[in-house]
């Protein structure tokens, strides 16, 4: 894999049988399901957006405190609070037909079965443009980066949802366990259509005066701008070791940021905590990586 | 979830600080210029304001809308420095541009009749702009000594404090103990998750009925998608921030939020 | 595993079977072989010091650049330069017989085989206390981090390295493939004395005007303060698995950080890139401490 | 390695920022009151200094000793701002205390005899301390325009801007190439490696073997201890901040630096 000069095609990909208006997705759990900012009208200038993760059944997440911000990062363990694939299909997706971007739903599930479930059902919309499998969430006692760290189950995990649907589908790799790149390898192999490199690193932080945790589950996923390069790392293994598209997700505070991952093998670029700060700032990266190219 | 109501929701906005008053020892009064958050603002809402434009802290810092002076487009907030957002935001002097979001969340039930306010430390921020839209004839004000004590109107003021500097020596809560507030229509709270427990249980189940609470919760968007700043209320987790900040204090499962938040 | 409030008693731990003077250990590879800082005077309240990897030959290492500042954090990938287990034994260890603390020798290998060599022909000298066994460096392309994250090659590599000192040592293990969990567990299994948590995170950084990585070797360790939140949930898991001593590094930025990774459950801890910066700094973190706890 | 050579070895110091000018549009001089490093230093030896306090950036930041003014206590550097670190370098203003290693590495070799110095960009920011030491009878420097030239003391002076605004319109390597460098019984070279390696390429093996160069390198310690900084050399890679900065130009192995880092 060589590195790339970004250029201003790279703003405008055309992947997932899609021509996207930039290379900027939401990152999950951080846009909800969009209908704040579609409320906010704060979509501009955004490729796509990825809903929270969502659940056979309704999960409540992770008791309180869910939020921890570290001297140079925040840490979440919401532990995939959502309504739940029935709630989703039928109060959430009707409102979403104003949505000026395509949606990817983020789908999770404690057991291989339910990844397939959940899709099964989300076939009966058509607003999806397709899924991002979250094999990867460092926040639940059960499943989540336990499939993600091994590639059989990854693969088994990746042919249950192909089956089911032909809709593109991405898998949300964890960097905390297993090989990124062997599990990378094992979703294009079960047929997945793109990876996401990837969820969030695990992190932990103590009030060592009390000897208490910030979070009520003790760990959480950490995130923040510093942890760029983690992500450059992994988005060029993983994009010379497979032949899907990769999407990068983690690390960017800047529009160079999002320049660098490109640069790194990424087609599209997701955004998180940067969002929870300023969806303005977001709505402002495409311009500003236009500029940048100049 | 939130109701896609055709509002066109919060906004980001620059707004310019006008005035920094210490009102206390490291408790601060800003006054901010920004008509779109003036306008809009409801008594209980909040803002969420970028304490700085540097890479951290990585998310806004949420303070309750004390006033508004709508004439002059302007918002105050009165805060306590507690931890680096808040060390960052009252080191900024006037003319100083800050982007804040808001307003945000859902404030008070505004209705007729007669209010009383119980508030601890910070927690009586948004008294002032709650007293301009209700008819408030008690409140009982706690705080460390006189020094951190913030002003409200009411009819009638009843004040603690631990050193004894002002009113009772003691605890908000001794007051609440002798107050007959079953004499009052509305009841708002707000100060420390302990405080605002022991107050409660205290109350009778019909005053209960009649108070609405001013949660706080450590956030990290302020407007609704991270699931992050959940209160344990009897229906399950619900969002301080869009759900809230004022709850229904029936609402609240307040042994569970104690237990986890205490 | 409980977090613990950290006490005084825990500034002079005593653990392989040493009393040491300050939990601060100087991490491998930001201390030389002590030589720079004995001449500096430089190691007050330092309570050990782990050398430069130490391989059976010499080695170059990595083509320059070896060394990139990102905009938080360092990335570099030395390669395990280092004179050779003779010169160490010949030219070095002699001339540190002043040192004011314990030595461990880092000991690193391209094959399993390799690291009971070393270890042997350091034998030879009474001088190192121990040695930190080094099965994750991410800057070679042979051996490093792929031992580290195989808990099989984990085990037979500490048994070697066992069955030939009755000295101790840490096995020094890989944050970025594997689970850290299991190959502490077959380090503990194999007869080491403790595990350090955790090596270098690969990182890397590009310059993506010029489509150009910033190192020769395309990617690097990456180090920063920001970095403590992934060491202290990587030491929890850990100290909570295993029964052997926890030794922390990464992430240390400053006083309060080496307390919040005693937290945890670390015994001691090494400081790297702040030692590069500031040695200084580094010697004055124990009274720093003491202040804390006071 | 490093010779355990009963020296002190380089020491951290507070340094007071007493002067600065900025000599040139984005080139400024620093004068840095500190005793330990004046008194100490020698023409060649670099200090390593923290440019800021906070975290970021990680690691210091290396600039050459430009001068020393040993009844003052002070030196000088002279440095571009080209990124991050020295832009924050260069907002400091006079007062200002950083800590500052230093002395580090090894300097010039100054023999007696005639040297000839050729400098490109802030390559010449250690010729006034070099010359102050040693007779230096003929200096070569390069700049892109008049702006940017750093003041040297030498018996003949030959320019080359880029710009043409000062001297030759054209590289340094122009003039170089019309010098008779064989008369000097001592060359210095110290600039930009692709200017650097154009000069060698043209010397004479016998010139070559009387021509010090003044390296730079990526560091992250400048004290020896990290190999960070290592320059490809004809025995192997040698460390630039404590085998160098300053090499035997015959002792590097050009062609093998250009590729990797030209
Ligand atoms: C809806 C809402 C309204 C608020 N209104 C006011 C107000 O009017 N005046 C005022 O002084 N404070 C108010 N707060 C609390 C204020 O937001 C926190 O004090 C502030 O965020 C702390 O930031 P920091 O960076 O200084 O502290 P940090 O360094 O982040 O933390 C210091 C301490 O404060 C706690 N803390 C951090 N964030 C919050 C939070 N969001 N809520 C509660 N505790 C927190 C931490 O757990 C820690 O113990 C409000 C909070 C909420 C949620
Ligand atoms: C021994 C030595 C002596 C030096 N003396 C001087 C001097 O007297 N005057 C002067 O202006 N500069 C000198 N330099 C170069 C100076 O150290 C760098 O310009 C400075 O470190 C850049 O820091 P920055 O944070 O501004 O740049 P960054 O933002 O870190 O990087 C900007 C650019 O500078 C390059 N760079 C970064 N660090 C170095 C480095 N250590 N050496 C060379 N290039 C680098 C980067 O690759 C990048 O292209 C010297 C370097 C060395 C090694
Ligand atoms: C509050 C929060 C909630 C998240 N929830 C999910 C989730 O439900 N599913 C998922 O795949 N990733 C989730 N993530 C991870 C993000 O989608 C994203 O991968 C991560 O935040 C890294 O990007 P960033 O550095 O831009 O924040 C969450 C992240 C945050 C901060
Ligand atoms: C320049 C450099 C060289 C290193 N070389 C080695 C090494 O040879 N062996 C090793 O086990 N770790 C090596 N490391 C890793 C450090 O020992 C340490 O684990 C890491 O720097 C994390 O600690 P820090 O955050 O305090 O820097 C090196 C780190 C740096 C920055
Ligand atoms: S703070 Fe994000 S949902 Fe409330
Ligand atoms: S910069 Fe560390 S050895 Fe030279």
């Amino acid at each position: 894999m060589r590195l790339r000069e970004p250029t201003a095609a790279d703003l405008r990909p055309e992947l997932l049988g899609t021509a996207f208006r930039s290379p900027i997705l939401l990152a999950s759990g951080t846009a909800g399901f969009g209908l704040e900012l579609l409320r906010m009208d704060h979509l501009d200038g955004v490729g796509g957006l990825v809903s929270k993760a969502t659940t056979l059944k309704p999960r409540e997440g992770n008791p309180p405190p869910r939020i921890a911000e570290t001297r140079f990062g925040l840490l979440n363990a919401i532990g995939l609070a959502n309504p739940g694939v029935d709630s989703v299909l039928s109060d959430i997706l009707p409102r979403l037909s104003g949505l000026p971007c395509p949606l990817l739903v983020n789908v999770a599930g404690s057991t291989e079965q339910e990844y397939g479930l959940v899709v099964e059902r989300l076939e009966e919309s058509d607003l999806p443009l397709g899924y991002e499998i979250n094999v990867s969430c460092p926040n639940v006692a059960e499943g989540g980066m336990l499939f993600g760290a091994d590639p059989a189950a990854v693969e088994r995990i990746s042919r249950r949802v192909a089956d089911r649907t032909r809709k593109p589908f991405s898998v949300k790799l964890t960097p905390n366990e297993g090989s990124i790149v062997e599990s990378a390898a094992a979703a294009e192999e079960g047929g997945a259509d793109a990876v996401t490199v990837c969820n969030t690193f695990l992190g932990m932080s103590i009030d060592w005066r009390e000897a208490k945790p910030q979070l009520s589950n003790l760990t959480g996923g950490y995130t923040s701008p510093t942890l760029l390069p983690l992500v450059v790392a992994r988005v060029y293994s993983v994009s010379g070791s497979v032949q899907i598209p990769v999407i990068a997700s983690g690390g960017v505070g800047r529009a160079e940021d999002v320049l660098e991952l490109l640069s790194a093998g990424a087609r599209l670029v997701e955004v998180g905590t940067l969002l929870l700060r300023s969806p303005d700032d977001v709505c402002r990266l495409t311009k500003e990586m236009e500029g940048l190219l100049e | 979830m939130e109701s896609n109501s055709g509002d066109p929701g919060p906004l980001e906005t620059m707004a310019t600080l006008n005035t920094v008053e210490e009102v206390a020892r490291g408790v601060f009064r800003h006054r901010y210029v920004a008509p779109a958050i003036a306008d809009g603002a409801e008594p209980g809402q909040f803002v969420q304001i970028e304490v700085s434009h540097l890479a951290f802290p990585v998310t806004r810092r949420p303070f309750t809308v004390s006033r508004v002076m709508e004439e002059e487009g302007a918002f105050e907030i009165v805060f306590e420095v507690v931890g680096r957002g808040t060390a960052i935001l009252a080191s900024s002097i006037p003319g100083r541009s800050l982007s804040v979001m808001g307003p945000l969340g859902r404030g008070y039930r505004t209705a007729e009749g007669s209010w009383a306010l119980i508030g601890g430390g910070m927690g009586a921020a948004g008294f002032p702009f709650l007293s301009e839209r209700v008819d408030v004839r008690l409140a009982i004000l706690g705080a460390r000594s006189t020094e951190q004590l913030l002003p409200c109107e009411a009819g009638e003021l009843l004040i603690a404090t631990e050193d004894g500097s002002r009113g009772r020596c003691g605890l908000v809560t001794d007051l609440v103990f002798e107050a007959c507030l079953d004499r009052y229509d509305h009841l708002a709270l707000c100060g420390p998750l302990p405080m605002m427990h022991a107050v409660v249980e205290f109350l009778t189940e019909d005053v209960l009925e009649r108070t609405q609470v001013s949660a706080e919760s450590r956030m990290a968007c302020g407007w609704g998608v991270c699931e992050g700043c959940v209160i344990p209320c009897v229906d399950g987790y619900r969002k301080c921030c869009t759900d809230g900040p004022v709850f229904p204090a029936s609402d609240i499962d307040w042994a569970g939020w104690m237990e986890l938040c205490g």
